[in-house]
């Protein structure tokens, strides 16, 4: 299929999931004739009725708790949240009990169910419309964490997720909706635990994900032609981390930076530098460097484009590893 | 039924009815209460206005938003009655807790719109002091505002004072956690607060009978104090039953609920196509001028000969300049320093944060960015 | 009050009173009520014989505890109508979700209470399968079952099943969102739920005066469903009324309300100290024979002649070896190997974790801890 | 004052802060006439009256959405958490409203509150009575995260949180209440960004806080015996951490662990090896490790001490930093 936006991936994995397994369902505020305010779930009510694909009030803790819910009753239900801090009234449902029902049930129920969230900035939003909250996520047990950076992972993560008998969070970078691929489709499930090298270089890894993934080959290729050879790899699993993929590059390159929206304090990053600063500590050749947010509030969307990494802020990282 | 089994006393709907009994079945002022109310010729006069210029600075919103001056708009249109007689219906001394659309609550408590508007530019996320105007600042994250305003009137309680807060929020809010604790805690505390739900039968995409089981104002019984359902789309009625609701909080008697039923005329925000979700014909029944609140305002001044044109042409023009005053404060407003991003976040900042704001500026002025 | 305004027709409290009716002023079973529900001697008997071997199992409980072989216990003692009642008013092919107080429901559905009480000692958080006995686990978080029973009872009206789910929770649940927000989905969606509050009036150390505004029965209402509030502590009345409101519910008519009101005789743990917020005269109207829900089943047996001695020495000697039983099974539970604390956090666990997992089991073996 | 419990020693401080300050308010679930179920705000509602120290409904959303609505009103707020695990129903005023307030109003309006928060581990409980959520605050910004690990610090860090104008989620080691010390009171504020060298040593730093601190002193204690001379940093403040102390003892030392009772992935301990192991870069003679929990939902109570750190995994991992 020519041209698919990622939106349109999400889409599409969407209704084959809904077509392959009757016990799939799909429930949020306005997924309905509406079709999700990012138009993901587009037709689908239409397609599918009313009791796959349904509008809910608007309670973001009781749409996990359905979900949960309707898991245990073997469903296989796929909840949407509107925005990413829209999904922090889930926040008790999700860790203290969707997290954690496999674990209370001595392994007899699986949670086999997926929570979409749009996260991330740079759509000119108000307040409360580009948050980062893989952080809140990543770091509760019990949970997995993937996002997908271009419409060909989005169809085969989202599949993914959906097969696989665990909660899955599933962040949607939403400054990429738009962005557009030539995918096969169908196409299998991806795996949920696996990063990819998405460009091979010499001289320093970036590592990203999300929607900072097009940013570092972005700056990769700015780097190129300046000289400088980068790898870009994308994590796609943000809890658990591929450490093999991410260390098998930077052993080659010895040098690597970390770029994502969320502030750097307590970020993704941190955990990524001091994995791999802690396995590679005589393979490294310069400090890891991480890209990210200030310790701020997320800004007005005026100035957000000042705090979020782009190639510039990317390379210039770059350049203190290369000048260490 | 079952009330030996009640063990403690608490306020029940019924106990004091006398704000339910200010409204007939339609949710409209009774003939008796209207002349309780005693609502001068001025006062009517004066909603009547702020309507006006309310709609057009709605008007003036959409237009701006459609000229790629505002990031976007959220219309109140539809709304007016509800906004324009709640606020005005409040003492000054009183405060105003917002919900994201009460543009016009703001507008009448003397904030300047083409200020507010900054917030929908993407310049900053609150353009005004709230002790300036005992005004709250707008909140997205739906529902949440509604404890918030519960908390500081816990606080006026026990401050001893004469105030009564109002809080503004949607029918699809009630859904909410929050709200419902806000309901509670207000009851448990007696807290003199006016609970007003702007019921205009949408959340976004969600009609009112997806949202809400049972009816809003029957809610309020639950948490034992009164509940009331107005015609939303009467400015009379709403000035007057929550000026009567909020001198009910003001003298110590607990919360009131008001739900005002009109409707969403309008797209959700600019970013929202109501055409995927409902029809033209959806909106038939609340096009007429019997549903318009300018409109019955207009009619209601006409019987008391209380309106003619010279006022009506009065008001119409000032509209005009006030929309073109928010414009005009709108682009010439300038964009804060983008550095003041990191003097905002604490009133006692750590030096780390200092430093981050520090490294941030010099970078700036090396990128020499914007 | 404002009808006219109703924009969608939903079901009213007042539709479908049939339940409520069920009981008198003072929440029991009306004689007509008691006619209809015909329960025989038989089953009277087996709700007394349950609520005998469930307040034995709950003494134990405490003296395990004091022993120090539990490292906590909740009694609930005062719950046993509440519980039992609600438990076996259920098919066994409806589900219950309960709170952590709810260990009668537990032994009424047929868990084997030496293994439940593994959780108190410390060896795992969840000690049954939930689909094998039809049972969810015990949820600590106050208030978050209540929306996990409405989802799994949407699933069950998806499927098209004839079944009913019942959920505890105790009066400060009620204060939570979840509650509300679970309340209001359970409306809008027509589930099969009956929503069972232990009213024991303390949520630890807060009176339910400080915990509730207005009455929750009263707050049904508000979500277009029926709410009955029943003497908690007249188990054949418990039983008739979740019996009729299940029917209710797996017949297609949407949720109910059963407010139970008992109180809570016990501390509200073993780390409790209530000494510090009530006094022994807050207790004395609820230490009668007449609220003792084992004498006031007894008494109603005794009327019907269905009780003697025989009977009443067979069950407490039954209940005896029931304790010895449990009491048994628990001291020989022999805890899990502390790996499976790392199988049991996914289906399908990732390799990271099963890394750290042989890391834990070979510092183990080395460490030779425990 | 003699043999001060760290319980008590918050209750000394709440006593003094509603005593000098009548706009203290202090309130939740069971703080009234119990004086809360760890007693730390025993005999407070007797003395200062009900509409200073008072019982709220059960709904920590709204306990912290209180918080916020008095702050505005010009009292100072204290607010009860009665267990880790149970604030995450706040979590939404907390992130959304709490954190953001203060910059939403331009800075008009000051968020001078504090969020009491009893957390840790290894005291027996049932589920959900043993989190360390310290992660999902810290990352947070616009909030201040301080943890004391002492009835002195406990005291003076509390008065200083109360009389800080931002909001502090102030984290009591739950573990540690009973935990005695001789204290001078009235003792003047703590500030709230200050780590403190609480041994001194020579061979590798232990960085600690809250409940691990005396873990880590003992650990020293019996490192000493074996010969290994270890310096301990009490970080006190979680957000924002204090740096500048912590890498003048590791540039003395340059080896470090750092130990908390939350998982390791994504713990706090992520963000100081970051910060360290970049800035310190030449400086380490091995790279930094880690002790805390698994990738797990916290265990059963009977497995709880097999997961927490104690000073044979604290020794062990100063063995790695020393054998590399
Ligand atoms: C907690 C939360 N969830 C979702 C949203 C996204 N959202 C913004 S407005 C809205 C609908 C609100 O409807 P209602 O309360 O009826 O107010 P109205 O917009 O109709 O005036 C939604 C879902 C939000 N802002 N906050
Ligand atoms: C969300 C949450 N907050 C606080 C607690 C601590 N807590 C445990 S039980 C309890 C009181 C519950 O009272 P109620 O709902 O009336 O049930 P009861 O214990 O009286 O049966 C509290 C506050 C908790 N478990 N969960
Ligand atoms: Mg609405
Ligand atoms: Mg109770």
């Amino acid at each position: 299929m020519t041209g698919v936006t990622l939106g349109k991936a999400l889409n599409l994995a969407l209704h084959d999931a809904l077509q392959s397994d009757s016990r799939v369902v799909m429930f949020g505020e306005d997924v309905g004739n509406l079709g999700g305010v990012f138009r993901v779930t587009d037709g689908l009510q239409e397609e599918f009725g009313r009791e796959r694909v349904f509008n809910t009030p608007l309670a973001e803790a009781t749409i996990a708790a359905l979900a949960l819910g309707m898991a245990m009753k073997g469903f296989r239900p796929v909840a949407e949240m509107q925005f990413d801090a829209f999904s922090y009234p889930s926040f008790q449902q999700v860790t203290s009990n969707i997290a954690k029902y496999h674990t209370r049930t001595g392994g007899a129920v699986n949670m086999q169910l997926v929570i979409r969230i749009p996260y991330g900035g740079n759509i000119g939003a108000i307040e409360q419309h580009s948050e980062s909250p893989e952080t809140y996520y990543a770091h509760t047990a019990g949970l997995k964490v993937v996002t997908p950076s271009t419409p060909a992972d989005a169809y085969g993560l989202l599949l993914g997720a959906i097969k696989d008998p665990d909660p899955v969070i599933f962040l949607e970078p939403k400054a990429r909706y738009w962005m557009r691929q030539d995918i096969d489709i169908p196409a299998p499930p991806l795996p949920l635990d696996r990063a990819q090298v998405v460009r091979e270089g010499r001289d320093a890894t970036l590592i990203a994900y999300g929607p900072t993934v097009q940013t570092a080959l972005l700056a990769a290729e700015q780097g190129e032609s300046e000289g400088v050879s980068l790898e870009v790899v994308d994590l796609r699993s943000l809890s658990p981390l591929d450490m093999d993929t991410l260390a098998a590059s930077v052993r080659k390159t010895r040098r690597a930076v970390v770029v994502h929206e969320a502030p750097v304090f307590m970020g993704l990053g941190a955990e990524i530098v001091a994995q791999l600063m802690h396995d590679l500590f005589d393979v490294l050749e310069a400090p890891i460097e991480r890209v990210g947010n200030a310790t701020i509030p997320y800004p007005p969307s005026r100035f957000e484009k000042l705090f979020l990494p782009d190639a510039d802020r990317i390379l210039e990282a770059v350049d203190r590893t290369r000048e260490y | 039924m079952a009330k030996a089994l009640h063990t403690h006393p608490q306020a029940r709907e019924g106990d004091d009815n006398s704000i339910g009994s200010l409204v007939d079945a339609h949710g409209l002022l009774t003939p008796e209460a209207e002349r309780d109310a005693a609502v001068s010729d001025d006062q009517l006069r004066e909603l009547y206005r702020m309507m006006v210029i309310c709609r057009r600075l709605d008007q003036e919103g959409l237009n701006l938003q459609r000229q790629g001056e505002l990031g976007l708009w959220g219309p109140y249109v539809g709304h007016e009655a509800a906004q324009v007689g709640a606020a005005l219906a409040m003492e000054s001394t009183d405060w105003i807790f917002p919900y994201y659309r009460d543009f016009a609550m703001a507008v009448c408590r003397g904030i300047d719109p083409g200020n507010i508007l900054t917030i929908f530019r993407g310049l900053t996320h609150g353009a005004w002091n709230p002790y300036e105007y005992r005004f709250a600042p707008f909140i997205i994250p739906v529902g949440t505002q509604v404890p918030h305003a519960v908390g500081f009137a816990v606080g006026c309680k026990f401050d001893h004072e004469q105030t009564a807060v109002l809080v503004g929020f949607g029918e699809g809010a009630t859904s909410t956690g929050d709200w419902h604790e806000a309901m509670n805690f207000a009851g448990v505390f007696q807290a003199p607060v006016v609970f007003l739900c702007e019921n205009n039968q949408w959340a976004i995409s969600v009609p009112v009978e997806e949202q809400i089981a049972g009816r809003i104002v029957d809610r309020a019984a639950g948490y034992g104090f009164p509940g009331v359902r107005v015609d939303g789309t009467d400015v009379l009625t709403v000035y007057a039953v929550v000026r009567a609701a909020a001198q009910h909080a003001r003298q110590g008697h607990g919360p009131v609920l008001v739900e005002s039923v009109a409707y969403r005329l309008q797209a959700h925000t600019t970013s929202d196509d109501p055409t995927r979700y409902r029809t033209d014909a959806d909106l038939d029944p609340w096009k007429g001028s019997d549903k318009d609140p300018i409109e019955r305002c207009a009619e209601r001044l006409r019987q008391r000969n209380a309106y003619d044109d010279t006022f009506a042409v009065a008001v119409a023009q000032e509209a005009e300049e006030r929309a073109s005053a928010m414009r005009q404060t709108l682009v010439a407003a300038r964009p804060p320093h983008p550095e003041s991003v990191f003097d905002l976040v604490f009133a006692n900042p750590p030096a780390s944060l200092m430093r981050e704001r520090d490294e941030f500026t010099s970078s700036l002025e090396q990128g020499g960015a914007e």
